[in-house]
């Protein structure tokens, strides 16, 4: 298969994703449409990295792997703190955190 | 799902819907749930509530409510028990009985003396012989009636043997709980040499109707005593080998330590009995504290424990096994001979050879079948040590020849109590130990 | 076929096919006979006779079993979403099955050509092992969650907690293996233990490694005294209390298929894998009997230890396992890297 | 079991400590002692008997119900005492009329009476004043009537439950 | 390789439904699942690509970590969101799919009609080492050191954030009293 295929499938994935990050409510979805996008990276990074021929893309998505875990955790964490807190789970409403 | 569901017979029985049955089922049963109030879990939050943003529960304490029976593999019986969960710990425990109620305090009542005998052998099913034994003591309280000591020593020597086979199937389904699977069919292996006994004596395994108002139904037969001999020999290697399966395993020691510890002061204002106060190392056992039929000729000792935890209920039956052995073994040797059976023909049916030569005996034998005997106005509240702690009876007499009132104070039913204080914050899988430790009969507890 | 990547078999795709029915169709033969002969193990353990009334000594009990469990219905609460459920059990057995495609049964060539004894050789073997076991997961969880049961869905965060947890104690305690090996691919783990390599089989340097795997191994395939997610006692049958019939069936089979896939591990890993007297042509039998002598370990552990609370199983994964666990790897690292 | 005279001399005391109207009356039959309270005292005598007495009794072993039909008051509720230091048995028993039958609780002094009470309203329809959780305990929530009474028939008693009567169809439908 | 261009479309496709399912359905935990097959359906490109560690590090991490994770999270949150039905204001619902398609349509272009010679070809044959955990940790340790020990604290620190995020609160009763962090 061409590299393009492989792109072009990457950027569909990574526009979904953009797209329940700007729609959806929940702070839980919306970090798994974060992941989408991140995903989409990776596939990108991995199909270029096979187009050249050498390894280093894909040591740069595994990276972006370790980056995504700590950003689920954070994330995670800071939701169940806010439902154990009874905040609202809506990210319009989430302004407790402002300064 | 319709509430119509019920009404139309011919739609539920067809099978064409089956999978929506039980939902239509639902409105009238969760009604008469609701009628049950819950009592301090009213309060309580239960999670799938609505998700109250502004006030409601705190969600620092997540709260799960699930029944735990009244089938469930950990209740011996169809015990309900309502569980208020905090992820995998135990808050609240609230006992729901009655679903094997049989009425048999109430039977009793239209049944002539002799014949409540079977009822209430119904009662603690694994531990017959002490239901029957504490009905006819307190029988004869209010007849006056002195039962003959070979009578007596036969009794003792069947309670005794009854007490092995109920603290070994105890042990069997406790290490089941706990894991153990093994244990359950060595337990009942021995538990079958008990049995074994019970029919060659009495002609039935369980529930033998062996004990009469006035001492026994017949003497036993010949080979019995060596037979009971010999599984007396064979046990105490048997509880060696339990014991090398068992307490030199670490896993069990670590699952019965320290767990479900409850004070003896509370106990004792629980009103529990049996191993379980045993094992916080107080030695009340009525056979040693008031004893009753021929216990005060035997040597026997009272184990106890020192922390009253799972592991001690544990040790404390094992070892009451042992001791068991013992007083029959001394029975065994110091069978008085003489007469099984008062020669009191009010009371007793006289013997088969007698009916064929003599009147008295025919008069009296069809008096007793057809009407029983009658006993003098009064009310007699008697006790004994079942292998689950004080078994006590209360007969009231109303001078005719059936029972005005019978009632059981069992042991399982009163100790229940005690589940609430032995389970509360602890695992799940403890309070399943602390159940299976506690040895509750269904059939004692609802009766 | 190069799907898999560097494949240094190189098998034709219709070889490949055929080793995936032999290994699919094996399978299905092996867990009945296993699930009879625990039973009648069990039955010698605990001193009666266990099954023997269908067929010649209970011999075809294990097709009664599957008979019934085929003729029952499949019931589904109403609380559960259907269709999570009927593919709970798929997963499974999928999951289970996948990964018995690495286990080696011998060396490529043992019977003629350049055939390999074993489903696919892949360079990642370990990892692949690691993928499969930790995508059984989602088979408990959403059996568990998709019953719509509270004992489910508590067995199902048990299965969960359980699985993850010794996950990483497997891990490292293969990565010692590994290292010693100098390769993740069960073919070269084996034949590193084999007179070409060192010569002797891993169980002895890499002893504690083994013990770790074997704990790790039972809390895996959630086998007593780690069989905490369906303990009967507390949670009626976990994960799978609301499934009936062939359902139940499929997560009973993977159960078992689960614990032929830890031998087969343990076997490649730590046993030698193929290595053993006689010719070469007999790898496979050496296999099938040290796999077999693992699950004989499992039936007997079964009969023997309780079950362990939910708190000490955690205790002895993190606090004990992972940490030697990890020790085990330094120390095995150094001793690398000073001979 | 404490002898008569012991019978007398603990009935004796109590009526020093409370009043006389307290006990009733005694009576020591077949080696059973019992002391019979009135209805509204039997928390004061119980109470009395477990901390003041010389040598209390300590130990509620069993507490139930029973109706004297014919006799009246016909309802009865007994409270065994046990004293684990002197090792005798005390029965105590109040009686009370079948037309709204009311006793003060003793699940404060002895929480094991909490079960046993139940089961006494559950049977006999006495009343356990202040007890936490007045209800049912083995007849069904929704039963009627009181069925150890000795006016309750015994037999041809259909078990009902509000949620299958008429609905689920019977064989004979 | 007509097998290769079959599994690339199953897999193309499965992750196309995976991304659409995490983005539009209504159950969080539904969503969960799709980005789960949406994991696998990647690794198996990933495989196409050789990239076979990083396929079973995707597996294992993703798959079987990070989105147990999210399971847990969503079993005990609930599915307490709603829906697609955003916000109070229509635009954002119309405008967020619309900026998508944009976005797909711009980088679209701009990859197709970038001069870079290797999109139209599979890429150079490379050895069996390629992609193998061995490269990789050759990679790992020699070239990208620095990257790898920075990811490694980042590690770390989540583990911490993590922990003191989602502990229970003890000791901090009064911060949580209303207005005690926005004073």
């Amino acid at each position: 298969m061409d590299t393009s295929w492989y792109v072009v499938l990457s950027a569909f994935i990574f526009c979904i994703g953009a797209a329940g990050v700007m729609t959806r409510r929940s702070p839980l979805v919306v970090l798994l449409c974060l992941e989408l996008m991140l995903n989409a990276g990776n596939l990108a990074l991995i199909a270029f990295s096979r187009m050249l021929g050498n390894g280093e893309g894909q040591i740069f998505a595994l990276i972006v792997v370790v980056v995504a875990a700590c950003e689920v955790v954070i994330g995670l964490g800071i939701i169940v703190g806010m439902f154990r807190r009874r905040l609202p789970i809506d990210v319009d409403q989430m302004n407790e955190l402002r300064g | 799902m319709t509430d119509g569901g019920l009404d139309t017979p011919g739609e539920s029985q067809s099978g064409a819907r089956r999978t929506d049955g039980p939902a239509a089922l639902l409105p009238p049963y969760r009604e008469r749930e609701e009628s049950i109030s819950l009592g301090t879990l009213d309060e309580q939050p239960v999670s799938g509530t609505e998700v109250d943003i502004d006030g409601g529960p705190d969600r620092e304490t997540e709260l799960m409510t699930i029944n735990l029976g009244p089938h469930h593999p950990a209740t011996h019986g169809v015990l309900r028990l309502l569980c208020t969960l905090e992820g995998e710990v135990v808050r609240d425990i609230k006992p729901l009985i009655g679903y094997v109620h049989t009425g048999i305090e109430k039977s009793c009542e239209d049944q002539e003396y002799w014949k409540a005998i079977t009822f209430v052998e119904r009662m603690d099913y694994l531990a017959y012989y002490f239901n029957a034994q504490v009905y006819c003591m307190s029988v004869e309280t209010l007849l006056e009636e002195e039962v003959p000591p070979r009578a007596q020593y036969l009794r003792v020597i069947h309670m005794e043997l009854n007490r092995i086979a109920s603290h070994l199937f105890w042990l069997g389904t406790a290490a089941l709980d706990i894991g153990a699977i093994t244990m359950l069919w060595w337990a009942l292996r021995e538990r079958d040499l008990m049995l074994d006994l019970f029919e060659m004596s009495s002609g039935q395994r369980l529930h033998t109707r062996y004990f009469q108002v006035g001492g026994v139904f017949e003497d036993i037969p010949p080979g019995w005593e060596a037979k009971c001999r010999r599984a007396l020999e064979v046990m105490p290697a048997r509880l060696d080998q339990y014991e090398a399966l068992l307490d030199e395993n670490e896993i069990w020691l670590q699952r019965m330590k320290n767990t479900g510890i409850v004070a003896r002061e509370e106990l004792l204002a629980l009103g529990v009995t049996g191993p379980l106060l045993r094992a916080t190392g107080e030695p009340w056992d009525l056979r040693k504290a008031m004893p009753y039929s021929s216990y005060g000729d035997f040597q026997f000792r009272i184990p106890v424990g020192t922390v009253g935890d799972n592991y001690d209920r544990y040790r404390v039956r094992l070892a009451e096994i042992r001791e068991s052995l013992k007083i029959v073994e001394q029975a065994l040797d110091g069978l008085p001979e003489g007469p099984f059976i008062t020669s009191n023909r009010k009371v007793a049916l006289p013997p088969r050879h007698e009916l064929a030569t003599s009147m008295e005996a025919l008069i009296h034998h069809f008096k007793l079948v057809t009407e029983g005997f009658r006993v003098p106005p009064g009310e007699a509240y008697s006790a004994i040590e079942s292998p689950r702690g004080e078994l006590g009876c209360y007969v009231l007499a109303d001078g005719s020849a059936k029972p005005s009132r019978v009632h059981m104070r069992d042991p399982s039913f009163v100790n229940l109590q005690s589940l609430k204080a032995m389970g509360e914050n602890s695992l799940i899988a403890d309070f399943i130990a602390c159940i299976a430790m506690l040895d509750p009969i269904l059939g004692g507890i609802d009766r | 076929m190069v799907l898999l990547g560097a494949d240094p078999v190189v098998e034709t795709t219709l070889v490949q096919i055929v080793k995936a029915i032999v290994i699919f169709a094996v399978i299905l033969q092996v867990v009945p006979v296993i699930l009879l002969l625990e039973r009648k193990l069990l039955g010698r353990f605990q001193q009666r006779y266990g099954p023997n009334r269908v067929g010649p000594k209970g011999a075809l009990q294990p097709f009664a079993d599957v008979l019934k469990l085929l003729s029952k219905e499949s019931s589904t609460p109403t609380t559960a979403v259907p269709w999570m459920m009927a593919i709970a059990p798929v997963i499974s057995i999928v999951t289970a099955v996948a990964t018995l495609a690495i286990i080696p049964f011998g060396p490529q060539g043992a019977w003629g050509g350049d055939l390999g004894l074993y489903g696919i050789d892949v360079p990642i073997g370990l990892l692949y092992f690691f993928a499969f076991g930790s995508l059984a997961f989602y088979a408990f969880v959403l059996g568990g969650w998709a019953s719509g049961s509270k004992y489910s869905f508590l067995g199902a965060m048990r299965s969960a907690a359980q699985l993850i947890s010794y996950e990483v104690a497997i891990g490292l305690s293969l990565l010692g293996v590994a290292m010693m090996a100098g390769s993740l691919s069960l073919v070269d783990i084996v034949e590193a233990q084999g007179s070409a390599g060192k010569g002797i089989w891993f169980v002895v340097p890499q002893f504690v490694g083994f013990i770790i795997f074997m704990v790790a191994g039972f809390a895996e395939s959630s086998r007593p005294p780690f069989d905490l997610p369906e303990s009967d006692a507390e949670l009626v049958a976990g994960y799978n209390t609301e499934y009936s019939g062939m359902r139940f069936g499929s997560f009973f089979m993977a159960e078992y298929i689960e614990v032929i896939v830890i031998s087969g591990v343990a076997t490649a890993c730590f046993l030698g894998g193929w290595h053993g007297p006689g010719p070469e042509a007999l790898a496979p039998l050496w296999v099938v009997l040290k796999m077999f002598a693992f699950v004989l370990f499992f039936i007997w552990i079964r009969a023997t230890l309780p079950r362990l609370r939910y708190d000490q199983l955690m205790f002895l994964g993190w606090k004990v396992l992972l940490p030697l666990a990890t020790l085990n790897v330094l120390v095995t690292a150094i001793l690398l890297v000073v001979t | 079991m404490p002898d008569a005279t012991g019978l007398e001399l603990a009935a004796q005391r109590v009526r020093d400590a409370l009043d006389d109207d307290a006990v009733v009356s005694t009576s020591y039959h077949r080696e059973q002692a019992m002391l019979e309270v009135a209805p509204a005292r039997v928390h004061d005598v119980l109470e009395h008997l477990r901390d003041h007495d010389d040598e209390p009794y300590g130990f509620l072993a069993s507490l139930h119900g029973c109706d004297y039909l014919p006799s009246e008051p016909r309802l009865g509720v007994h409270y065994q005492l046990l004293s684990m230091q002197r090792r005798e048995r005390l029965g105590v028993k109040t009686r009370l009329g079948a037309d709204d039958p009311v006793v003060p609780t003793v699940t404060d002094l002895f929480p094991t009476a909490d079960f046993q009470e139940r089961e006494v309203y559950d049977f006999f329809g006495v009343v356990f004043d202040g007890h936490p959780d007045m209800r049912r305990i083995l007849m069904p929530e929704d039963y009627e009537g009181h069925p150890q009474r000795r006016d309750f028939p015994i037999g041809g008693e259909p078990v009902l439950f509000t949620f299958n009567e008429h609905k689920l169809p019977r064989w004979y439908d | 390789m007509l097998f290769e261009q079959i599994l690339f479309f199953i897999a193309g496709f499965g992750a196309i439904a995976g991304a659409l399912g995490v983005a539009m359905l209504r159950n969080p935990f539904f969503s969960v699942l799709a980005l789960v097959s949406h994991l696998i359906a990647l690794a198996v490109l990933f495989l196409l690509l050789r990239a076979d560690f990083l396929a079973a590090a995707q597996v294992v991490v993703y798959a079987g970590a990070v989105m147990v994770l999210y399971v847990f999270v969503v079993a005990y949150v609930g599915d307490s969101d709603a829906p697609l039905r955003a916000t109070d204001d229509g635009l954002v619902k119309a405008f967020g799919p619309l900026a998508a398609l944009a976005i797909f349509l711009e980088i679209t272009f701009a990859v197709v009609g970038s001069s870079l010679s290797g999109l139209g070809g599979r890429g150079p044959d490379v050895d069996a080492r390629y992609g193998s955990p061995e490269a990789i940790g050759d990679l790992l340790l020699t070239k990208f050191l620095l990257p790898f020990e920075a990811a490694s604290f980042l590690l770390l620190l989540a583990a911490v954030g993590a922990v003191v995020l989602a502990r229970k609160r003890r000791g901090l009763e009064d911060l949580d009293a209303p207005g005690g962090v926005a004073g």
